[in-house]
């Protein structure tokens, strides 16, 4: 076995080299996996370090789709700066939009009035139904699977019909407004809800069926990029991979936000860590999901959608976290505000940026192919690794 | 002109003569590994065809049966050889025959 | 004149194949039909394959360049015909040159010594399958000469990965086809044969599939077959070489217009000289269905009309579609040409209805119909497979179809001599 | 089947085999040379068939050009060839090499010119029909031994080579 405490850092192919070492050796190899690679995800750059096919280290270069949203934030005032969160993860745009407004919320002392709150869960959900169906799909054709994208972006569309009637938009929604919404529900919207739902049943059973048993499938990603609960803590990993590995972490049960504490519905658990747990879990979540949403159709009250919030926001002096599940982990906002109307900083904590550091971890010792399942097991959405 | 348009054993072995030779002086000269390899299996290429020619000319195919015995032994020959060649280059960083002169490294 | 045609028209009667007749003219007409059969054969495949896997996943496929996208294989030809040829700065200009040649020459040499019938091969060869096998391997070479000649990374792990699993593959399907190979010895003299029309007869002699005999041993050895032969040809689920999500294209990276069309036609043409392999050995080759079972002249007759019927099927589902075409003037110019599709097609099996035709013709179409059958399998695996990875692969190759293959030749050896070792035992 | 213009192939792969001969030892790309070798090998396998062997032909493409030159261009990509190609591509001794190599040469034309004599004239006929067959007759029966021995050899290579090449077994 290679030693597992060799790094890789900053290696350099142009130093390689120049020190006239060979460049094609019988015992190891550089390769140079992105920017521009199709299984990448995006614009990730990861040098891999091989013997032969075996992974002995990789280093994430990051930083190609950096457009420094953070920043932006600190220039525009609270209502400006709302869209912006939805370009970081932008498959699930309807959750970054909650974990701003309610972090903002959360800053301003108020409260959205419940049939907000409910919304606000049923497009959340929906949201994590879709975020998981374009990862599955994506990680399916990775490991060559092509048949099961387009199945689930067959299903994705009826989600994303939804949001386009509720709010114009089907991918950067700004379906939320800091204190509720700013639109009503459409007429007819608890049926569509419902209609999908009874729609979408089925289709994770589809989903599940090409794959769960599918042999090759189950060889693919059983044991392979397995990682610890420990290791999971000790990097941050949130999200589906830290419950992948056996531990019963979800904001929405540990730290309930917007209403989910009136929701009832379960936290799946995987036991062995590896990109097969992480797929029972996020298929297992998506189940959940349903649950969540038609609990929250049946229950949506009336009322008024919109808190009293001052048209100019102007929060006390001070500074916030607040962190909500997000499909990928914990996306959590951090706001300093200095009194006036633009934030003085605003810091994101991106899942996908925290799970990504695990990479290098779970790819040792595993072949090629093997990276390539393990960046799509991990979910990661560039816009957010590099914000 | 006769002797050219009739194909006899001769000719075969004069052809086989040829690329033997070239073998050798592949051998003989040649400071990469590889080449002198391909080298070795010319040379057994070389009396394969004698065989075959020879089995052809008694009207038997006890030549034939004997080349197929020499291309299994160039198998075992390439296996090891390059094994040995990857072993040595492993350590030496070269693939220069001149450089193998040490009983061991 | 007069002897020029007497030695066209010779060959005619003699019932044998041209290269056994050893007549130079019908050798290349029957040269000139297999290629211009195989390029149609590959552009039907290219169409299909778009269609079958859209509609697996969906999708419509192509739909616009002609009527359900029938051109599309032709434009796309044109398209990459006419792009511009990179050759990148630091490759090794003659064997980048070189490589797709050799591959496209390995996958269409091995068709002279395909049966379509007993007399339609371009020759038939004494060690037929030994040729196909061997020649077919040689494109192995143009894959590595590729990869290296890109002189990049991803081209050349491509490379080492589908030459180790070409060759780990081969083994595996050396030892199903030799089991095959054995049952052809069932017979008076105790010989077997190699050639390809020989092991068909074997199969017609014995009066059953080779697939059948002995069963189960013909269908795993089938069986152990049709894996290697899917992992021979690069294809999904065994595509690790081009794996796209891997190695972006695998050897052929670095490969744009004509030079990448060379290794498209190559490969898809390798999948159906594979599958004319298996067909030739386990599937009764060029004989109809059930040639024992319904062996009546009324049923040759019936069978006779089949590929007659089969196109006048075709036809009328392209007339179906011809009438549900929407009645908009932009689709004229659609409705037009799939109506003259079908019209063609109609023509085709009219005159496949013609005796003299359809008896030199059936050969031919329950051939191919075999073939199209193992290429419909291979597209429904694309369909439906994620893709193995490098060490489950060899794992497969090595530790389960080799294995099997070994216990299938032993044991059908010891079948096929069962009444042999029979006697010696009891009768000492 | 009659042999058709046997002379006329006879010269086209005697040269090709040449050719290919000479290109393998003078380039300095192996890979170049790889390639020269296995047109030789396949023009050698055409001239097995015009020799009557089919069996070995097929043997030779199958193993040779299939099996052996794989093994060769496999090897060649896994060690570094780009700094031995910049280097000298003879060793020093080529010229005792050379003058070693035309001694023998001028012995085979001394041998051959001598030696016509014994050779017949007119090729003895063999059945081309039942090649595989006849060769398999002596492979399993009178050649059964060494058939035997030659396996075990296979077998000793492989162990070799597998010890050889792996780092740690």
């Amino acid at each position: 076995m290679t030693d597992p405490n060799t790094t890789l850092s900053h290696v350099d192919i142009a130093d390689l080299a120049a020190h006239d070492k060979p460049y094609l050796d019988a015992n190891e190899l550089v390769i140079n996996m992105g920017p521009q690679h199709p299984a990448t995800h995006g614009v990730l750059r990861v040098i891999l370090r091989l013997d032969g096919e075996k992974v002995l280290g990789l280093e994430c270069v990051i930083g190609y789709l950096h457009r420094g949203v953070e920043k932006i934030g600190e220039h525009r005032t609270y209502t400006m700066f709302n869209p912006y969160v939805d370009r970081m993860d932008y498959v699930a745009a309807v959750s970054n939009g909650l974990g701003y407004c309610e972090t903002v919320e959360k800053l301003l002392n108020v409260e959205a009035p419940p049939r907000a709150q409910h919304v606000r869960v049923i497009l959340t959900e929906l949201n994590r139904i879709a975020s998981h169906q374009l990862w599955l799909g994506t990680h399916a054709l990775d490991i060559g699977a092509i048949t099961p994208l387009f199945y689930t972006f067959r299903d994705r569309e009826e989600i994303l019909k939804i949001y386009e009637k509720y709010c114009g938009a089907r991918l950067t929604t700004h379906a939320f407004r800091i204190g509720g919404l700013q639109y009503e529900t459409y007429t007819g919207f608890e049926k569509e809800v419902k209609n999908f739902l009874s729609f979408f049943r089925p289709k994770i059973d589809e989903y599940e069926e090409l794959l769960t048993t599918n042999r090759i499938w189950v060889e693919r990603t059983k044991n392979v990029g397995a990682i610890s609960a420990e290791d999971c803590i000790a990097l941050g990993v949130t999200g589906p991979v830290l419950r992948a590995s056996g531990i019963k972490w979800d904001l929405r049960k540990a730290q309930p936000y917007a209403n989910y504490k009136n929701f009832d519905f379960e936290i799946p658990v995987g036991t062995n860590g590896d990109t097969y747990d992480r797929y029972l879990v996020r298929m297992a979540e998506m189940r959940q999901s349903v649950r969540i949403i038609e609990q929250a159709v049946d229950a949506l009250p009336e009322g008024p959608i919109m808190a009293k919030v001052p048209k100019v926001m102007k929060p006390p002096a001070g500074e916030v976290y607040h962190s909500i599940e997000a499909p990928k982990g914990e996306l959590g906002y951090f706001i300093v505000s200095d009194g006036s109307t633009q934030p003085y900083r605003v810091r994101v904590r991106p899942p996908s940026f925290v799970n990504l550091q695990a990479l290098d971890l779970m790819c040792r010792g595993e072949l090629v192919a093997d990276v390539i399942a393990v960046i799509g097991t991990l979910d990661i959405v560039l816009g957010e690794v590099d914000r | 002109m006769e002797s050219m348009l009739q194909i006899t054993t001769l000719h075969y072995l004069v052809l086989g003569a040829a690329l033997f030779l070239l073998g050798v002086v592949g051998v003989l000269t040649r400071r990469n590994v590889v080449i002198v390899l391909m080298s070795i299996e010319l040379i057994l290429n070389a009396v394969n065809l004698n065989l075959v020619a020879f089995s052809r000319m008694w009207g038997g195919v006890h030549g034939q049966v004997f080349a197929i015995f020499v291309i299994t032994d160039a198998a075992a020959e390439a296996a090891v050889g390059l094994g040995i060649l990857i072993a040595f280059f492993r350590n030496k960083e070269t693939v220069n025959i001149d450089e193998v002169n040490l009983l061991k490294w | 004149m007069h002897e020029i045609i007497e030695y066209i028209s010779s060959y005619l009667t003699s019932g044998k194949t041209p290269g056994a007749a050893g007549n130079m003219f019908w050798v290349l007409v029957y040269i000139m039909l297999v290629f211009a059969g195989l390029s149609v054969a590959v552009i039907a495949m290219n169409w299909l394959e778009r269609k079958i896997l859209a509609h697996m996943q969906v999708r419509l496929g192509p739909m616009r360049v002609g009527p359900h996208g029938l051109l599309q294989p032709i434009a796309d030809a044109i398209k990459l015909l006419l792009k511009e040829d990179i050759m990148p700065t630091e490759a090794d200009g003659f064997v980048f040159w070189m490589a797709p040649l050799i591959v496209v020459l390995a996958a269409f040499t091995v068709f002279v010594v395909v049966p379509f019938g007993p007399t339609h091969a371009i020759t038939d060869m004494n060690i037929g399958i030994l040729f196909m096998l061997g020649v077919s391997s040689l494109s192995v070479l143009g894959i590595v000469m590729a990869g290296w000649a890109s002189n990049s990374h991803y081209p050349l792990m491509g490379a080492l990965r589908s030459s180790a699993q070409m060759v780990s593959y081969e083994v595996a399907m050396g030892l199903a086809v030799v089991s095959a190979i054995l049952m052809t010895s069932l017979n008076a003299s105790g010989t077997g044969t190699l050639s390809m029309i020989g092991i068909v007869q074997a199969q017609q002699a014995q009066g059953m599939w080779f697939i059948f005999k002995f069963f189960p041993l013909g269908l795993i050895a089938f069986f152990i077959f049709a894996v290697a032969m899917v992992a021979e040809t690069n294809r999904a689920p065994f595509d690790l070489a081009e794996a796209e999500s891997e190695l972006t294209a695998g050897f052929h990276t670095e490969y744009s217009g004509f030079r990448w069309s060379l290794f498209f036609l190559a490969e898809y043409s390798a999948m159906i000289a594979v599958s004319s392999i298996a067909v030739t050995l386990w599937l009764g080759g060029w004989l109809r269905p059930f040639p024992n079972l319904l062996n009546s002249p009324t049923w040759d007759q019936a069978f006779s009309y089949i590929p007659g019927i089969t196109f006048l099927f075709f036809a009328a589902m392209c007339f179906y579609n011809t009438a549900r075409m929407p009645k908009h003037p932009l689709f004229r110019v659609q409705t037009i040409g799939l109506a003259g599709f079908g019209a063609v097609l109609a023509l085709i099996g009219l005159v496949m209805f013609y005796p003299p035709i359809s008896l030199r013709v059936q050969d031919i179409f329950w051939f191919s119909a075999k073939v199209a059958g193992f290429m419909y399998v291979y597209i429904w695996f694309r369909g439906t497979f994620p893709r193995y990875r490098f060490d489950q692969l060899m794992q497969l190759g090595w530790k389960v179809l080799l294995p099997m293959g070994l216990g299938v030749l032993i044991l059908t050896a010891t079948v096929g001599l069962w009444p042999l070792i029979q006697h010696t035992l009891w009768h000492p | 089947m009659a042999p058709v213009a046997t002379p006329f192939f006879f010269y086209l792969f005697a040269g090709l085999m040449l050719i290919g001969g000479i290109l393998v030892i003078t380039r300095s790309n192996p890979v170049h040379s790889a390639l020269a070798l296995i047109v030789t090998l396949l023009a050698q396998a055409s001239i097995y068939l015009m020799l009557y062997a089919p069996f070995v032909a097929g043997v030779q493409i199958i193993l040779y050009a299939g099996g052996i030159m794989v093994l060769f261009l496999f090897v060649i990509m896994l060690v570094s060839i780009e700094r031995s190609m910049k280097e000298r591509q003879f060793n020093s001794q080529w010229v005792a090499g050379i003058i070693t190599a035309v001694a023998l040469g001028g012995l085979f034309i001394a041998v051959y010119a001598k030696g016509t004599s014994i050779f017949p004239h007119h090729a003895l006929s063999i059945v081309e029909e039942n090649n595989t067959q006849n060769v398999a007759t002596y492979l399993y029966g009178q050649y059964m031994f060494a058939f035997e021995i030659a396996s075990l050899l296979l077998l000793v290579a492989i162990i070799g080579a597998v010890v050889m090449a792996k780092k740690r077994i």
